[in-house]
């Protein structure tokens, strides 16, 4: 999303007024004050539809039957359209709104008023397609489908760059002269079309200067709108996968279109500017999360995607700052998770009369897996990265087959073979019970949300364990062994020992996070420890966490961690496809987006903050160009 | 004036059966600029690599003040002797400050456990860090682009930055492969500069060049290596009038030639240590595709870039 | 009764299957430096197309003597098509990617094609019916079946006929010097793209062969047969060196007999007793290996193709 | 252009329009009365997708069938059932999971699954904290109802947990007899897969043989997935068994019978109920000749409602594989329907208004006091939650088809 758009002879267009100069004109020839009045009415008009019943009948999930209020993917239209108004409204200058499109409003207007047609004619056709007809649609289905098409013909009229209408329909014609047309290049060239259009300006004016207190102010609001937001998706029912698309959509859209408007440069500087007040939010937020909900499950999700995304994160050291690809990585969290249930005092644990306090058991399962780190990493670490990767990948196996067989039959009496170790009791902190649920200032806790509490602290660790090292004279020689290994032992580096310490840190902080693992699910098998399974957590979930959220970066296998979760999760309606579903998904994400979602701290410097135009064109362009194929 | 800084005794390599460099005998003395000259395939970048560690020598030792130096290129790094490629391998995708800071790897003992604790010495460390590393980007003016990555930098920056980076390690002997290749004369003048401002540091420098004028301006002593052996060494004078030295330079190739030391590239198979200053650069026309950098095949980011960088500079 | 002989050839057996899958592999990886980890995957529908050749071209009661050779073709036909659509829509925009990219490609193109199988093919959500060669034959103390031998002589045909093409066709040797250094190749002419596809399209019928032989041998096919095929076959391509099509084959019979030899032996050692048997013979497998890259880093037969500048 | 495609899009979204609403009607007749707000929810937790989903679309679809039977005769009057079935990937943190979620809904009384004892291990305590029914098809663990000591001392953990599979107890210990006294074999040859369910099996096959004086002639383990079995076929034959028995499901038995048919080893294969499928059959052809496999309940064809189902399920077309476990989940299904009824006719043939605290619990005891005749036989449960159907049978492979050979009980 962010690079696509980047050419270094591109003229900056450095303020919003600059964009609705008149002689400009939107892609369809509508005048200027004509096609802004259509954007907004259409946006109102998509709010109001949504407090309308579109069908008759609640089988459609979300009973989207009730006049007066919205239901389901009402809601989600709703905001689509809100945004909307609000960008068009942005557009006639109103006072006050100003801040919303830094870099002009008409890419963010085109944006939302897709992404509220998106949402509305998929809501639409998925009620005609489910339910048997469009006879199904009460008059407000129309009206939000006419209502949202009137909007993206407003958008698409409104005032934009005569460059970037020119350079739009050429990107789109020069793509399918080059590949020739079939239904995916078409959608491909509409993306690039679309790219070229929307187009955000490489300046943006730098903000007014505001008080210390309202940039916090707005950090925080930020981040709790972010933790609504990520409620809401999580507490979709998962028979409600409609919802959860229609979701999707908007989500992307409205990120999209607020990058196109230049908000989220204008966040990440903030959140530069703050940086630990902006990290002490984030868990602020993760700590509330329990707080916004009612039911034990979604503590339960969360405490799941919460040790995925530590491993994860721990992974990250790994591969993203020290470039050593593991394919095996998941065992370490397996040895964790093992060594805490044979201390927890499981009495199917071979070790049964021992039960270690929760902090020992998880410096126990930490050590141990360090241990394994060295051990698998002194040998292997002296051979070339692709060989790594094989070993790596074989210990993983043994792990799993050893653990299998380690139960007295057919290998030493340890791991109770594939029956692994049930009944692990609950942790239990000075009284504090984890297993039963408890009141806190009138929210219950459950028993999930007890442990969430727990991997959020761990979580905070690992964080910390990981910007810390990153930052760092051991993480800056990470970074140069990835980089340039003949350079860097050239600056003096042991290369081995660095990847060494890299390989046994990872090690142990997937430990670490096994050994709550342990305790959240009851009971450690063999199963889980796996190279590639259908169900995170496993090898290749995991390094996909890692390269999907984005490499290197803190947010990135967090956010590829959640989405991996979530999404088999919430899609079930596509039931034994779902498997398909994700594969193709990570296809098509590494064909467009191959850098990941989060695009690494390093490449943002180059993309935004230098800016400098003497840069050598070749070097721009030999790295990139899977990136300025990237569409969305 | 004349304390030895490196010592080259009786170096001998051998690949198998070709022997890329006989019984070099070689010094360079404290506060002494030496340049080391020959045609390609004479190997200079072979020797080069046994100073750094990169190969151990067959036969022969090298020390530094009088310490014989170990066969790991990190340890000779530690012991005093830094060095740059021939085709800039800078950390691409760190930024210019970064690549600095990486130099004072040797000199600064921070462990993770510091870095996790952050207590006030390590604070203090890294501010020295910064302070030094500062100074140094002062001194080849590349100060105001701290922050900007290391590939986008233009390509006469990219050297100098290498240059700092090598100094960053606070040595006594600098080693420069071909500092100036594919350098326009303003830039190749700049770079003389340097070298004096930092000899007169008190690092010894040690300069592998094509470019004779730039050899002959720059170095107090120059030796000729041809097929392995030391022809001759001496004063620039004394090595200009030498008539084995033309003979040996006009029946080759034109010294411009992008690619040098083919003898030693043809056994580069033989070696296990992957070193690309020693194999022809790619064509300039080639794209950075195949561009791998070497044993570290794992690394996310080709560095392709940088390389493309240097090879277009290869062709004036 | 010396069970060692036999062993040996259940070993050879195995191994030659291993060895032809990772030839794919190690083609591949010889020229992009790829680990192409959906290779099980092409494998497995090489299989598939091999029984849609059968049970729906074919009509009923052909004999084997005919079919063999059609299922071949249909097999190597899906095989490679399958291998090339993977390499031209999926790996090559990526060749400038970072390089953790194709491999996370690779593990969704491999679960997108078991899906696919399994979703689609009739029958395929379990095992599917091979037509086998069970006719058996005693050699002293082995005992063999024809759908070994068409195996072994499968295998040494295609290593024969794939050591002619290297060493003598036009385009073998442009795919050695593509091996060597891409750059330089491309700037003799060779068209770097055709000898990638080249490669992945050998690669591709291989597997076919193998996937045909192991119908044959075992009987029953099914959309999982070619993920711990690929892992063994990956495994062994890096044992014999990976690059090296030799060294696949060799790797290959190395882990083959290696495996067999664990799974009996390793219990008669004293103090082993639970470690021998079928369970821990992949555990075995995998310590050879790592004790090959230790003492001969390059594996077996390694050339170091990816250590060029 | 511009205009053109205008006029493509506006004739498609017409076209498109046109179809939608010819073909459209407003009440086909899905389930438009459901609006009663009688609508109880039986969860299903089995691996839907991915390696096991053949057998766990098997169980979610016999609850289905179970779900559709009690709707159609109004089992509970005034209530209707549906089915939320829920896929746990064979993952244990994804079964806990599914569980939570059940447990969190309001209309879910009781669930079925899963399919993986060790996915059960991470369940049993979430259900039991709801007092939530969960009646696995296919567990076989004698230690999840009856607690790590159960050859000493029994004791039930988890009070919730019930099973209308068998313990593997019974049917290791009913093959080992049959083989001995019935098939009047002596030396065995032991092989599992290293899985909760073929290794208990395996392991009480091997102590019921030897108990009876049979000899043991090798014991082996495999790895599920594993092809080729070719080392362990030779020393099979070495052996000089006279039977092979296999603890595990048909996916690797039916490679190794054929494979230690081909090597020229003419014993039989004697295995559990995880390979009493057709499937076996199909896959291992003429190999699986004379094979054996025990399964709980007396055959299918001796039952019309066993029938019945078998036909149901096949003419829905549904997937998956209703051999191994469907049965034992209509079962499963069945009970906690019936336990629903008898809470409604102890409350005067009203649902009671407190599903989650009241309901559940009647649910659960309604389940502990089951008695009926199902598809696999009688169904009830002792104290441990253990089912008391100790109906076995072992099935033959005769002409390409299962036969039943021996019908009884066992009481081991």
């Amino acid at each position: 999303m962010t690079e696509t758009t980047k050419t270094p002879d591109t003229p900056g267009t450095p303020s919003a007024d600059a964009v609705i100069a008149p002689d400009r004109q939107g892609l369809i020839p509508l005048p200027a004050a004509a096609a802004r009045a259509l954007t907004l009415v259409g946006g109102i008009a998509t709010v109001a539809s949504t407090f309308l019943a579109w069908t008759w009948t609640a089988d459609f999930p979300g009973d989207l039957t009730v006049y007066g209020y919205p239901g389901g993917l009402q809601w989600l239209t709703l905001v689509g359209g809100a945004l909307v108004a609000l960008f068009a409204l942005a557009g006639y200058g109103v006072r006050g709104l100003g801040w919303l499109a830094p870099a002009g409003p008409t890419g963010p207007a085109v944006l939302t008023a897709l992404g509220a047609l998106g949402v509305t004619w998929y809501t639409v056709i998925a009620i005609a397609v489910e339910l048997g007809g469009l006879v199904n649609l009460e008059p407000g289905g129309y009206v939000a489908a006419v209502a949202s098409l009137t909007t993206v013909i407003g958008a698409f009229g409104l005032p934009a760059g005569a460059d970037e209408t020119r350079r739009a329909k050429e990107a789109f014609t020069a793509y399918l002269k080059a590949h020739g047309r079939s239904r995916l290049r078409l959608a491909i060239a509409g993306v690039k079309f679309l790219n070229a259009y929307i187009g955000k300006p490489d300046h943006i004016a730098a903000p007014q200067t505001v008080p210390g207190w309202l940039q916090r102010l707005a950090v925080t609001a930020v981040t709790m709108a972010g933790l609504g937001i990520f409620s809401y998706g999580i507490d979709i029912p998962s028979e409600e996968g409609e919802t959860f698309i229609g979701y999707l959509v908007v989500i992307v859209f409205a990120v999209w279109a607020l990058h196109t408007a230049g908000l989220l440069d204008r966040f990440s500087r903030l959140v530069a500017a703050h940086r630990g007040f902006a990290l002490a939010m984030g868990f602020v937020a993760a700590i509330l999360f329990p707080f916004t909900q009612t039911d034990d499950h979604y503590a339960n999700i969360g405490v799941n995607i919460l040790i995925f995304g530590t491993v994860a994160l721990g992974l990250n050291i790994v591969v993203g700052l020290a470039g050593l690809l593991d394919l095996g990585y998941v065992a370490f969290l397996g040895v964790g998770a093992y060594t805490a249930a044979l201390v927890s005092g499981s009495e199917f644990s071979k070790f049964s009369g021992v039960q270690f306090p929760f902090w020992a058991a998880a410096l126990t399962g930490a050590a141990a897996s360090l241990v394994f780190g060295v051990l698998i990493g002194a040998p292997t670490l002296r051979l070339r990265g692709d060989y790594l990767a094989i070993v790596t990948l074989g210990f993983g196996e043994i792990f799993r087959i050893a653990v299998n067989n380690m139960d007295g039959v057919s290998g030493p009496d340890i791991t109770n073979g594939p029956n692994g170790i049930p009944s692990i009791p609950d942790l239990s902190f000075f009284g504090f019970n984890f297993g039963t649920a408890h009141d806190l200032g009138g929210f219950t806790i459950g028993r999930f949300a007890n442990y969430y509490l727990l991997m959020v602290l761990i979580m905070a660790i690992v964080v910390l364990v990981y910007t810390r090292a990153a930052d760092s004279r051991i993480g800056r020689s990470w970074i140069a062994i990835r980089e340039d290994e003949t350079a860097a032992t050239a600056m003096g580096i042991n290369g081995f020992r660095v990847k060494l310490i890299a390989f046994a840190l990872g090690a142990t902080l997937a430990g670490l996070a096994g050994t709550v693992s342990a305790h959240v699910t009851y009971s450690v098998v063999p199963n889980p420890y796996q190279f590639a399974g259908a169900a995170p957590p496993n090898s290749a979930f995991l390094l996909a966490a890692v390269v999907l959220g984005g490499m290197g970066t803190v947010a990135g296998p967090l956010l590829g961690a959640a989405l991996l979760y979530l999404l088999p999760e919430k899609l079930v309606f596509l039931q034994d496809k779902s498997l398909l579903a994700f594969g193709v998904a990570l296809i098509l994400l590494m064909r467009f987006r191959p850098e990941g979602i989060i695009a690494n701290r390093r490449r943002q410097l180059e993309f935004h903050e230098t800016g400098q135009l003497d840069v050598p064109q070749q070097t721009t362009l030999t790295d990139e160009p899977a990136v300025t194929k990237a569409g969305a | 004036m004349t304390t030895p800084v490196l010592e080259a005794r009786d170096v001998t390599m051998r690949f198998g059966g070709l022997t890329a460099v006989r019984s070099v005998d070689f010094t360079v003395n404290s506060g002494e600029i030496v340049g080391l000259i020959g045609p390609n395939g004479a190997g200079k970048t072979t020797f080069f690599n046994c100073l750094t560690g990169l190969y151990v020598p067959t036969e022969g030792t090298v020390s530094y003040q009088g310490k014989v130096l170990p066969p790991k290129p990190h340890l000779v790094t530690k012991a005093g002797v830094a060095r740059t490629f021939q085709n800039i391998r800078l950390f691409a995708n760190m930024t210019v400050l970064e690549n600095v800071l990486v130099g004072r790897h040797t000199r600064t003992k921070e462990g993770l456990w510091s870095a996790l604790l952050r207590g006030p010495g390590f604070k203090k460390a890294e501010r020295a860090s910064e302070e030094r590393a500062m100074e140094l980007l002062e001194f080849i003016g590349l100060a105001h682009k701290r922050d900007h990555l290391a590939r986008n930098l233009p390509y006469g920056e990219q050297r100098k930055l290498e240059i700092a980076r090598a100094l960053a390690s606070e040595p006594g002997l600098l080693l420069l492969d071909e500092p100036t290749a594919g350098m326009n004369p303003q830039e190749t003048r700049a770079t003389e500069e340097l070298v004096f401002a930092i000899r007169d540091q008190g690092i010894a420098v040690l300069v592998i060049e094509h470019d004779m004028r730039f050899i002959f301006n720059l170095c107090d002593r120059v030796a000729v290596l041809v097929q392995g052996e030391k022809l001759v060494e001496g004063t620039s004078e004394v090595v200009q009038a030498d008539e084995r030295v033309v003979a040996a330079y006009l029946g080759e190739p034109f010294e411009g030639e992008p690619a040098d030391d083919t003898g030693t590239a043809a056994t580069a198979e033989e070696t296990d240590t992957a070193d690309e200053t020693d194999a022809a650069p790619a064509p300039p026309e080639t794209p950075a595709a195949g561009e791998d950098t070497g044993p570290d095949t794992a690394e996310p980011d080709g560095t392709g870039p940088q390389s493309t960088a240097s090879t277009k500079g290869d062709t004036p | 009764m010396n069970t060692l002989p036999q062993q040996l050839a259940n070993g050879l057996l195995l191994g030659s299957m291993y060895g032809l899958i990772a030839i794919g592999y190690t083609m591949v990886y010889g020229i992009v430096q790829l680990i192409n980890f959906a290779h099980g995957e092409i494998f497995m529908t090489g299989a598939f197309g091999a029984l849609t050749v059968y049970f729906y071209i074919l009509p009923g009661g052909t004999s084997m003597w005919a079919a063999v050779p059609l299922m071949l073709v249909g097999g190597g036909i899906v095989a490679i098509l399958v291998a090339v659509g993977a390499e031209r829509f999926a790996y090559r925009p990526l060749r400038q990617a970072p390089r953790l990219a194709p491999l996370i490609t690779a593990i969704g193109l491999s679960l997108a094609l078991q899906e696919v199988v399994r979703n689609f093919y009739p029958g395929a959500d379990k095992a599917r019916a091979f037509p086998s060669l069970d006719t058996t034959h005693d050699l002293g103390s082995v005992t063999i079946k024809d759908a070994d031998i068409f195996l072994i002589v499968a295998a040494a045909v295609c290593m024969s006929a794939l050591a002619w093409f290297v060493r003598k066709s036009r385009t073998g040797r442009a795919m050695q010097a593509t091996a060597q250094d891409p750059d330089t190749a491309q700037l003799m002419g060779i068209d770097t793209n055709r000898i990638i596809v080249v490669a992945f399209a050998i690669g591709g019928f291989f597997a076919a062969v193998a996937a045909v032989s192991y119908g044959l041998k075992y009987g029953n096919i099914d959309y999982r047969m070619g993920f711990l095929m690929g892992l063994k076959a990956f495994t062994a391509a890096v044992l014999g060196g990976i690059g090296n099509i030799y060294g696949a084959m060799l790797g290959g019979l190395v882990l083959g007999i290696a495996e067999t030899m664990a799974a009996t032996y390793i219990n008669n050692i004293p103090g082993m007793q639970q470690l021998g048997g079928q369970s821990w013979a992949n555990v075995w497998a995998f310590c050879l290996l790592i004790l090959v890259l230790l003492l001969r880093p390059q594996g077996l037969l390694g050339e170091r193709v990816a250590d060029r500048a | 252009m511009r205009q053109r495609s205008l006029v493509i899009l506006t004739s498609v979204l017409t076209t498109g329009a046109l179809t939608l609403t010819a073909c459209g009607s407003r009440d086909n007749g899905k389930s438009g009365d459901s609006g009663s707000g009688n609508t109880l929810t039986i969860g299903v937790d089995a691996p839907l997708s991915g390696e096991n989903s053949t057998t766990g679309l098997g169980i979610q679809y016999g609850v289905q069938i179970a779900v559709d039977d009690a709707n159609k005769n109004n089992w509970v009057p005034g209530v209707k059932f549906k089915v939320n079935a829920l896929d746990d990937k064979a993952q244990p943190a994804t079964g806990q999971s599914n569980a939570t979620s059940l447990v969190g809904d309001d209309k879910t009384i009781g669930a079925v699954g899963p399919l993986n004892s060790g996915v059960a291990q991470s369940m049993q305590q979430v259900f039991t904290s709801a007092n939530m029914v969960e009646i696995s098809p296919s567990n076989t663990n004698p230690e999840l109802t009856q607690g790590k000591n159960w050859q000493t001392s029994k004791k039930r953990p988890f009070k919730t947990y019930f099973r209308t599979a068998t313990t593997d107890a019974l049917q290791g210990g009913f093959a080992a007899t049959y083989a001995y006294n019935g098939l009047k074999k002596k030396k065995a040859f032991v092989v599992d897969d290293k899985q909760t369910y073929g290794a208990g099996l395996a392991k009480i096959f091997n102590a019921s043989f030897s108990k009876l004086g049979g000899k043991i002639a090798g014991t082996d383990h495999v790895n599920t997935g594993d092809k080729d079995f070719s080392s362990l076929v030779t020393r099979i034959k070495k052996s000089g068994a006279d039977i092979l028995y296999y603890g595990g499901q048909y996916d690797e038995s039916s490679l190794i019978t054929k494979q230690l048919k081909d090597a020229g080893v003419k014993i039989p294969l004697f295995g559990g109920d995880g390979m009493f499928a057709s499937t076996y059959i199909e896959t291992a052809g003429k190999a699986s000749e004379g094979d054996l496999a025990t399964s709980v309940g007396v055959p299918a064809d001796t039952l019309p409602a066993a029938k019945q189902f078998i036909q149901t399920y096949k003419s829905k077309g549904y997937k998956g594989d209703y051999a191994a476990y469907g049965a034992y989940a209509y079962d499963a299904a069945t009970a906690i329907i019936k336990a629903v009824k008898a809470a409604v006719d102890a409350n005067g043939g009203k649902l009671p208004s407190d599903i989650k605290n009241g309901l559940r619990a009647k649910v659960v005891d309604g389940v502990q006091k089951a008695n009926f005749e199902g598809i696999t036989g009688k169904v009830s449960f002792d104290q441990y939650g253990d089912t008391q159907n100790k109906q076995l049978t072992v099935y033959q492979v005769e002409n390409g088809k299962w036969k039943a050979v021996k019908t009884g009980t066992f009481n081991g």
